[in-house]
């Protein structure tokens, strides 16, 4: 390995939960605004997940400790592997890692709430699996490649070739959020039926080590949707940060939907975007 | 194969200590029992050592969303009893303040059911509209919840013409705001999609099971106490508000279109409102028996007094609206899903703290 | 503003409240009173608002019939009532045995004048 | 390691957490307390947030009287809320039972069944006093004080069932 | 599907709607109920607030002179300062602020009131 | 190097120690078992020694092995047709005859030996095979001697029957390595119907009215294979080819003609290898013995079934009926893993996920490129390591706990936390990163990038794999901190052993896949592809479109999960923290803090218990599996139509 990569590596594992708890600061407080109110201080999430490590610890089942430790491992060599450049499926595959120890550790504890969370994590894992493997195929459709350094020396950005299997991403970007309409196993804050769905058990710490990995998760999809601009800086800023802007305003005009529903619509619409767009770039080939 | 899910008292989206024992498959409720009792005082017994002046004040704190109307029928009993006149201006006086109730009350039931839909964003916008009412109670009654204004024989609190113009000018604004959130209930697809069809009670269960209030008239019964023209609703123009579904969209549009009709009432209120005394003076002890009913946000709520001229009261009986919608509510939920269960008991309106008392 | 009630015996209450229900009439609620040595139990139904009320008096100790068997409805006050005054209702849906609001750590009849222990009388609704 | 230490309860100030259990409320306080949620009053400001889940609160904001039945799901949720962790009692009721205080299913405030850090009177208490509770319940959670004694529940519960028979009688029960 | 985006949009315009609490106290509208007190000196004993109080938390010890009132088992209904004969009750346009410890406001008359205890029998 | 004694012990010793195990001293026998499969593991790891070789044995003690294979081929036949009087099956016995007429036909009018080359053949796929069915195939063999005498113990038998038991066991092996060493189509096909034969006499070992009807299904399913095998040898003999299996594959000659006898033997494959339709006799094959599913799943029987289809997979490399047979692969593998999610029968599972795994397999066949082939063989190997592994598991759990249903499962941690270890290494390999069966799952997805339809099914499948594998994973764990932590499990060596083996192996040679690709799939592709094949190298395996950090997940993992373990182990959690029962909305018993549920309606208790979703009212089994049936006949017709 060359001493760029490794810098690069080492740099992503350190910048991206700080990139992480800003994102979801300026997230809360934009939609503090959409909601004519205030909203938190600039520090927020770095204080909230200070304060949660600097809580006892209480524990339902000690398995629970070991899966959200190979979640944040998982996350982390998610991070690390895209810093690397690695294969963008081999990336997707370890990411599943995370999400699945996480719902192992969520089905660990004897509860009802967490477990149901668990139940419907899985249910939105299956939702977006397909997707994300759909929107690689399509990446590797138009670069020839799922390896991220030649995704990255193709000469257009993706985004034009692919608009439609960005949104397909999206939906997966909604749902790794746990926004709105997509919230169903676990919210920020427990305003729903399952109370906090799969983070309901844990506590103190291993909440805030959640946190954390959450944060990692986010900024590994948000580099993943940077990738269809890539040729610019600006453009994928812009690209981003419409992205991001678009998906609180719809976590704050959307209720949450059921578990069904999200199934069979992201499915539905997802899977007829997807071949929509191959449509296209099959009849651009001809 | 099934799952067995408590569901409060302590629960994050019904605010109300209420639990609910649900059976469920894949989601889907088989059976939901309720264990009531977390919000129980036993506060119809304090009637034995508080006398009839006193028990307004412990009335009024059944329950704190529509705290007047309680007081208003418990005093409507009394007066009732001792055969009191209440100048007309008191019983004009009454019924603002009851129908600001039933709005901020609506606004408040609104918000909380965005909260169960997921939809943070309505629910603080809602509630951020209702804080005009509170200013209003809070302005013209001394304070924002319980507002203490009635008493036996009248009311506690005059409004000035200035005041009055001012909650016209209030309940305007309320009325454009509302209209520009109109189309999330009517319209939105996926307001809609979590409420259509969801909780259906029928026109003859909603009938048999003794719902009161929206409930009753999201079935399509078009009843509603204000019919009777207790106090000051004889002088004004309204009709109940019936939708036919009967389903969670149903009730939701009745509450909706209640508070349009509410802010009617209070302009055609202010409109009409006549000078004069706000109470008369009160001798005496009551005796006798007697029932007195009245239309809460929730529904009807009925009174029972009973009194031998004694200091204290021998029995006062509060029959409230939610303790009316409960039977309806578990005949609901079976077979909805379990996403459903907060949207459904939201849509009654559940207020538990005056269902035990 | 006393109101006109029609006194039945325990035999025909059942009977008479099927037949309002036939009429088209909604059980709005129960009321009990304690007085003395009976109970009075004031059935509350309405039809497009007008009022009827009937009366059963019941003599302490004794089971009244249930009519929750009629209107569903009717469960919740009734087990109210079963935990308010000690009044036994037979053929209850649902019955709570006296816990419908109350914990074991209430002993006694808390709206009954006359102080009954709870326990010795679980069995006959004394 | 002063630094980490004055971080940490810097980040314990600026983010508690809360859970609000009705304990027998009138529903006044508890849309009080709602209402400091919302855009009027925001306390998001302070980054206060409405969790729900006791295992993630470090406040519990209690209402209402505290009867019988409740009282014990107020000591298992209060149990489950890891240290630090700060109990604000909210309301007449919550401070001391309020007009209810004499009723027989009442055990007449918070403290008789689990320790109050902050009490704030009112019937309702206002959002502005809510606000001023949680500020002067920060204070507990900075640094980890031990808790108030308070007897076990059971014992309490038998103190309010004597004190709630000894009554004359004409309270009450005739 | 996107009913709403118009009103997230337009509160996302205006300026917040918050009312920045402690560090902006908004003005108190007149007659609103807060903190009972007692203008002790006024005060004559008499005891009709201790009756008349429906949560039974005003103590009148004539003896004594002493007037107490439990602050926190008073729901500021206002109902004392109706009734007391020499309108020495009084309430503050602001409510009591939280405390650590609960402490009933006890007040220990020092000089009873002048001529006016004549007037207002 | 000693080729033909190697095979020697792989194929032909097992027949004799399997009637050996006939005498009923079970000491005797029980050495009898684990010496041959001590000793036929170690013939497959010689025989990997001395790389590909072909062999024509002159004689087999002495006698004509043509003739022998003819003889015993239809006295084999014979045999199945009485079987089928006794059953009074009109279906066996037709296809048995179906069989019986053309085979003598074939023998007497055909010359099949014509042009014959060697009538062995071994290359590194043949090895591999043989290594997986010598070691594992043994491992579970020696597990089932635990396990039967347990069984005959529940069953409460007074004759023992596990002479019977083992014969067809042991014969298994011998007649498996035959089969993949075959290079004689009519040598093939005579392995092939002895494995139908054991397999229906094992499913049938318990002589249960469910055990003969099941059995009878595997059987006609599996003879309609053997008829449509002994048909395309008829066709591949009618246009002059010789019977063996090289000279198929390397023809260059792959014209349409050749399709077609292709297609037949491949549609072989399918019935033996359960893709669907065919998928209800391996789901049937539940009723016996668990050591029985082990061995039909892993490594033999089913395997033997895409071992064929891959083995042919060169021969129509590039034309359409390649993607059909992708798009067919693909659909099983995505119906199946739907059935999966729908059940909660630990055993039945395992048998769609098998199913599921087999359809991914044919599914690379179809795809046909280097990379989907790699794929394929791995997934062999990898699949048939950790199915065995948890087989074995619900086996050992089922002994224990007296169910194999998942739910049962829930806190097996508390109760038998070595085997619910193991379990949770094997459900682990099975599905995830950077273990071999994910690795492989990698390679089909990125080589059927091209194919959009068969990707997409692949995703769907593998994202409903997920599902399945993961809440069984969460379940297993479920459970309250132990008082005074776990305690210690007893167990029989025989069944600690195998199951203790099997999953480190699973975690070894998921490391030393780099290793294993380069010296046993890449001579073999490189016979047929020259483009395109993955590079091993530094633990990572690439190609010009993708590559596989496999060795730095794999270490930094493999540190993360030594770390995890340290945090969170009961000693080291309990000097640093306490123990909480879960958020009930504060409903839990005050009294006893372990004791989980709420109190509920009624003061009545309600003890906690939830259920995994399996959406019965949606995808159960009874509910699609007719509609699934039905896709799948039909691609199998357009498969089938389009050869001709
Ligand atoms: S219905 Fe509720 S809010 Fe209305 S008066 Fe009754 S208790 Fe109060
Ligand atoms: S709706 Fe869900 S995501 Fe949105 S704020 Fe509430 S809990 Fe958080
Ligand atoms: S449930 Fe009862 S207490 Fe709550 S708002 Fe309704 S009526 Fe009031
Ligand atoms: S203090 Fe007053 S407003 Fe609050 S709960 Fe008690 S009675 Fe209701
Ligand atoms: S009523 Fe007024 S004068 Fe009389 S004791 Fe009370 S405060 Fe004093
Ligand atoms: S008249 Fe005098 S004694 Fe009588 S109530 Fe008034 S102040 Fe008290
Ligand atoms: S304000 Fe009301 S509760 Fe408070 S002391 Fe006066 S009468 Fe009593
Ligand atoms: S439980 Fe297992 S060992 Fe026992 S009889 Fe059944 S299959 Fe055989």
């Amino acid at each position: 390995m060359e001493i760029k990569t490794i810098v690069y590596v080492i740099l992503a594992i350190i910048l991206a939960p700080i990139a992480g708890g800003l994102l979801s600061r300026i997230d809360r407080r934009l939609t503090a605004w959409f909601q004519g109110r205030f909203g938190p201080p600039i520090l927020q999430p770095f204080y909230d997940v200070i304060k949660l490590l600097g809580k006892d610890r209480q524990v339902v089942n000690y398995w629970q400790i070991f899966c959200v430790h190979i979640y944040l491992v998982a996350a982390i060599l998610c991070v690390a592997l895209f810093a690397m450049q690695g294969d963008l499926l081999m990336i997707f595959f370890v990411m599943t890692i995370g999400a699945v120890f996480m719902v192992a550790g969520a089905m660990a504890a004897p509860s009802p709430y967490s477990q149901l969370g668990a139940q419907r994590e899985l249910i939105q894992m299956l939702t977006y699996e397909p997707l994300l493997v759909i929107v690689f195929v399509g990446i590797y459709f138009v670069t020839g490649s799922f390896k991220i350094d030649e995704i990255l020396a193709y000469d257009r950005p993706i985004f034009l070739l692919l608009p439609l299997l960005y949104l397909v991403l999206t939906f997966a970007l909604t749902i790794k959020l746990r926004k709105s309409p997509f919230d169903i196993s676990a919210s920020h804050h427990a305003h729903q039926e399952l109370v906090r769905g799969v983070l309901t058990e844990y506590s103190g710490p291993y909440l805030a080590i959640l946190e954390i990995a959450h944060w990692y998760d986010i900024v590994l999809i948000l580099a993943i949707c940077s990738l269809f601009w890539s040729t610019s800086f600006i453009g994928m800023v812009i690209l981003l940060a419409v992205t991001y802007l678009a998906e609180i305003v719809i976590d704050n005009v959307t209720p949450r939907m059921t578990w069904k529903w999200m199934l069979t619509y992201v499915w539905a619409v997802g899977i007829s975007l997807s071949f929509f767009n191959m449509a296209l770039l099959y009849a651009k080939n001809f | 194969m099934s799952t067995i899910v408590p569901f409060g008292p302590q629960h994050p989206v019904l605010p109300e200590p209420l639990h609910l024992k649900l059976v469920l498959e894949d989601e889907i409720v088989k059976e939901a029992l309720p264990t009531l009792g977390y919000v129980h005082r036993g506060l119809e017994t304090l009637a034995s050592i508080r006398d009839m002046d006193q028990m307004v004040q412990i009335v009024e704190r059944v329950c704190g969303i529509c705290s007047c109307i309680h007081a208003h029928t418990y005093c409507m009993c009394v007066e009732g009893m001792m055969g009191i006149e209440v100048p007309q201006r008191a019983d004009f006086l009454r019924i603002i303040w009851s129908e600001l109730h039933r709005m901020h009350s609506h606004m408040l039931w609104l918000g909380l059911l965005a909260d169960a839909l997921g939809m943070e964003s309505l629910f603080m916008h809602v509630w951020r509209l209702r804080e005009r009412v509170m200013d209003v109670a809070e302005a013209t009654a001394g304070n924002r919840v319980i507002i203490s204004v009635n008493k036996i024989g009248g009311v506690r609190r005059n409004m000035s013409p200035d005041q009055l113009r001012w909650i016209v000018q209030v309940v305007d604004e309320l009325e454009t705001e509302l209209d520009k959130i109109k189309s999330v209930l009517t319209n939105d697809y996926t307001v809609k999609k979590r409420t259509v069809g969801k909780g259906v009670l029928t026109y003859q269960q909603a009938y048999e099971l003794g719902a009161a209030g929206p409930q009753l008239r999201g079935s399509g019964v078009a009843q509603d106490m204000r019919m009777t023209g207790y106090s000051a609703y004889k002088y004004i123009d309204f009709a109940p508000v019936v939708e036919k579904d009967g389903d969670s969209w149903a009730r939701t549009m009745v509450r909706f279109r209640e508070l349009y009709q509410s802010i009617d009432i209070v302009r055609q209120l202010i409109a009409k409102i006549p000078d004069g005394e706000i109470a008369v003076k009160v001798k005496g002890k009551p005796s006798g028996e007697i029932v007195c009913r009245s239309e809460q946000p929730r529904g009807e709520l009925m009174y029972y007094v009973k009194a031998s001229g004694d200091k204290y009261l021998d029995r006062v009986r509060i029959r409230t609206p939610t303790f009316a919608n409960v039977p309806p509510l578990l005949a609901m939920l079976p077979g909805c899903e379990m996403a459903d269960v907060t949207v459904i008991a939201l849509s009654i309106d559940p207020c538990i703290s005056c269902t035990e008392r | 503003m006393a109101f006109e009630t029609k006194n039945l015996t325990k035999n025909q209450l059942v009977g008479e409240v099927l037949a309002l229900k036939n009429q088209g009439y909604r059980l709005v609620t129960m009321s009990c009173v304690d007085l003395g040595e009976s109970f009075d139990l004031l059935y509350h139904f309405d039809r497009e608002t007008q009022l009827v009320h009937l009366r059963l008096t019941l003599p302490k100790g004794e089971v009244a019939p249930s009519i929750s068997g009629v209107y569903f409805a009717a469960l919740l006050i009734e087990n109210e009532t079963r935990d308010h005054f000690g009044v036994i209702f037979d053929g209850l849906v649902l019955d709570f045995g006296g816990n419908f609001y109350l914990e074991e750590e209430v002993k006694k009849y808390p709206f009954c004048k006359v102080t009954v222990g709870k326990s010795e009388t679980a069995g006959e609704g004394a | 390691m002063g630094f980490f230490k004055d971080l940490l309860h810097k980040s314990r100030m600026k983010s508690p957490w809360l859970i609000h259990f009705d304990c027998g409320s009138c529903n006044g306080c508890d849309i009080e307390i709602l209402a400091c949620l919302t855009p009027v009053y925001d306390v998001e400001r302070f980054g206060i947030l409405n969790i729900g889940n006791p295992k993630h609160a470090d406040i519990l904001v209690v209402s209402g009287t505290v009867n019988y039945r409740n009282a014990k799901a107020l000591k298992n949720i209060y149990d489950q809320m890891p240290e630090p962790k700060a109990v604000i009692a909210i309301g007449a009721c919550g401070t001391s039972g309020g007009v209810f205080r004499e009723a027989y299913n009442v055990l007449g405030g918070v403290d008789k069944v689990i320790p109050v850090d902050v009490y704030v009177p009112g019937c309702p208490a206002k959002p502005e006093a809510i606000i001023d509770g949680v500020v002067l319940a920060l204070e507990k959670l900075k640094e980890r004080q031990p808790a108030k004694e308070t007897e076990p529940l059971v014992a309490d519960l038998k103190k309010a069932r004597e004190f709630y028979e000894n009554r004359e009688d004409r309270q009450v029960t005739g | 599907m996107l009913d709403m985006t118009a009103t997230v949009v337009r509160n996302f315009l205006t300026k917040t709607h918050t009312r920045l609490y402690p560090f902006k106290v908004r003005e108190v509208f007149d007659n609103v109920r807060g903190n009972l007190d007692n203008n002790i000196e006024e005060c004559i004993l008499c005891g009709m607030c201790q009756k008349k109080c429906p949560s039974q938390c005003i103590t009148v010890d004539k003896e004594a002179k002493i007037w107490e009132v439990d602050p926190y088992a008073c729901v500021y209904c206002g109902i004392c300062v109706d009734n007391c004969p020499t309108n020495c009750l009084f309430m503050h346009k602001e409510y009591r602020k939280p405390a650590k410890v609960k402490e009933s406001n006890q007040m220990l008359q020092l000089k009873g009131p002048e001529k006016k205890k004549k007037a207002t029998e | 190097m000693l080729v033909p004694q190697m095979l020697g012990i792989s194929i032909v010793l097992p027949f004799i120690a399997a009637v050996l195990c006939l005498i009923n001293v079970p000491p005797l026998r029980s050495m009898l078992v684990i010496g041959t499969g001590v000793v036929v593991s170690l013939a497959s790891l010689v025989l990997v020694q001395g790389g590909a070789f072909s062999l024509s044995p002159e004689s087999i003690f002495g006698i004509n092995p043509d003739g022998l294979i003819a003889v015993l081929d239809f006295a084999l036949l014979f045999v199945i047709l009485g079987i089928s009087y006794q059953l009074k099956s009109k279906l066996v016995a037709t296809l048995t005859i179906l069989q019986l007429v053309p085979l003598a036909f074939l023998e007497l009018f055909m010359k099949p030996g014509e042009n014959m080359g060697p009538a062995l053949y071994g290359d590194q796929f043949s090895m591999i095979m043989c290594m997986v069915i010598s070691i594992i195939g043994s491992l579970i063999c020696v597990y089932g001697l635990a396990y039967m005498k347990e069984h005959e113990h529940h069953l409460k038998l007074t004759a023992s029957r596990q002479g019977r038991f083992f014969f067809f066991m042991i014969l298994f092996l011998g007649a498996m390595n035959g089969l993949v060493f075959a290079n004689n189509l009519l040598w093939l096909y005579f392995f092939w119907e002895v494995t139908t034969f054991c397999s229906f006499m094992l499913i049938k070992h318990d002589d249960t009215e469910v055990a003969v009807t099941n059995a009878t299904r595997a059987l006609w399913m599996n003879m309609l294979g053997g008829v449509a095998f002994v048909f395309g040898m008829i066709l591949f003999r009618s246009q002059g080819l010789p019977l063996s299996l090289q000279e198929i594959i390397t023809a260059e000659s792959a014209s349409k003609l050749v399709l077609l006898p292709i297609g037949l033997l491949c549609f072989a494959g399918f019935t033996k290898a359960a893709q669907l339709p065919f998928q209800s006799w391996l789901c049937g094959a539940m009723v016996a013995p668990t050591p029985v599913s082990a061995l039909l799943h892993s490594s033999t029987m089913v395997k033997a079934g895409v071992y064929l289809v891959v083995r042919l997979a060169p021969a129509f490399a590039g034309t359409l009926f390649s993607t059909y047979v992708a798009l067919f692969g693909a659909f099983t593998f995505l119906a199946a893993a739907v059935l999966a999610l729908s059940q909660s029968n630990g055993k039945k599972i395992l048998a769609y996920s098998t199913i599921s795994n087999l359809g991914m397999i044919v599914a690379c066949a179809g795809i046909n490129t280097p990379a989907a082939m790699s794929a394929a063989i791995l997934l062999i190997v990898f699949h048939a390591i950790s199915k065995g592994l948890m087989f074995l598991c619900v086996g050992t759990i089922e002994q224990k706990i007296g169910s194999r249903d998942i739910e049962d499962m829930r806190g097996l941690m508390g109760v038998m936390p070595k085997t619910a270890m193991v379990a949770v290494v094997g459900i682990v390999t099975m599905f995830l990163p950077p273990f071999g069966a994910l690795l492989s799952k990698w390679m089909a997805v990125e080589a059927s990038a091209h194919l959009p339809l068969v990707v997409l099914m692949l995703a769907m499948g593998s994202a409903l794999t997920m599902v399945f594998w993961g809440r069984w994973l969460g379940l297993i764990m479920t459970s309250v901190v132990p008082e005074k932590g776990l305690q210690a499990e007893e167990q029989s060596s025989l069944i600690r052993v195998p199951l203790v083996f099997l999953a480190t192996s699973a975690i070894i040679i998921s490391f030393v896949a780099p290793g294993l690709y380069s010296a046993m799939v890449l001579p073999v592709l490189e016979r047929f592809y020259s483009a395109d094949l993955y590079v091993a190298a530094q633990g990572m395996i690439s190609n010009n479109i993708g590559m596989f950090a496999l060795y730095p997940v794999f270490v930094i993992l493999a540190l993360g999960v030594i770390y995890a373990a340290r945090v969170s182990s009961a000693k080291g959690f309990f000097k640093r923290g306490s123990y909480v029962t879960p958020y009930v909305c504060g409903l839990q018993d005050p009294t006893d803090s372990r004791r989980l549920g709420f109190k509920g309606p009624l003061g009545v208790w309600a003890d906690f218990k939830t259920t995994n979703y399996y959406m019965e009212n949606l995808i159960g089994e009874t509910r699609i599996s007719s509609w699934i049936n039905l896709v799948a006949v039909g691609i199998l017709i357009i498969l089938l139509a389009g050869v001709f």
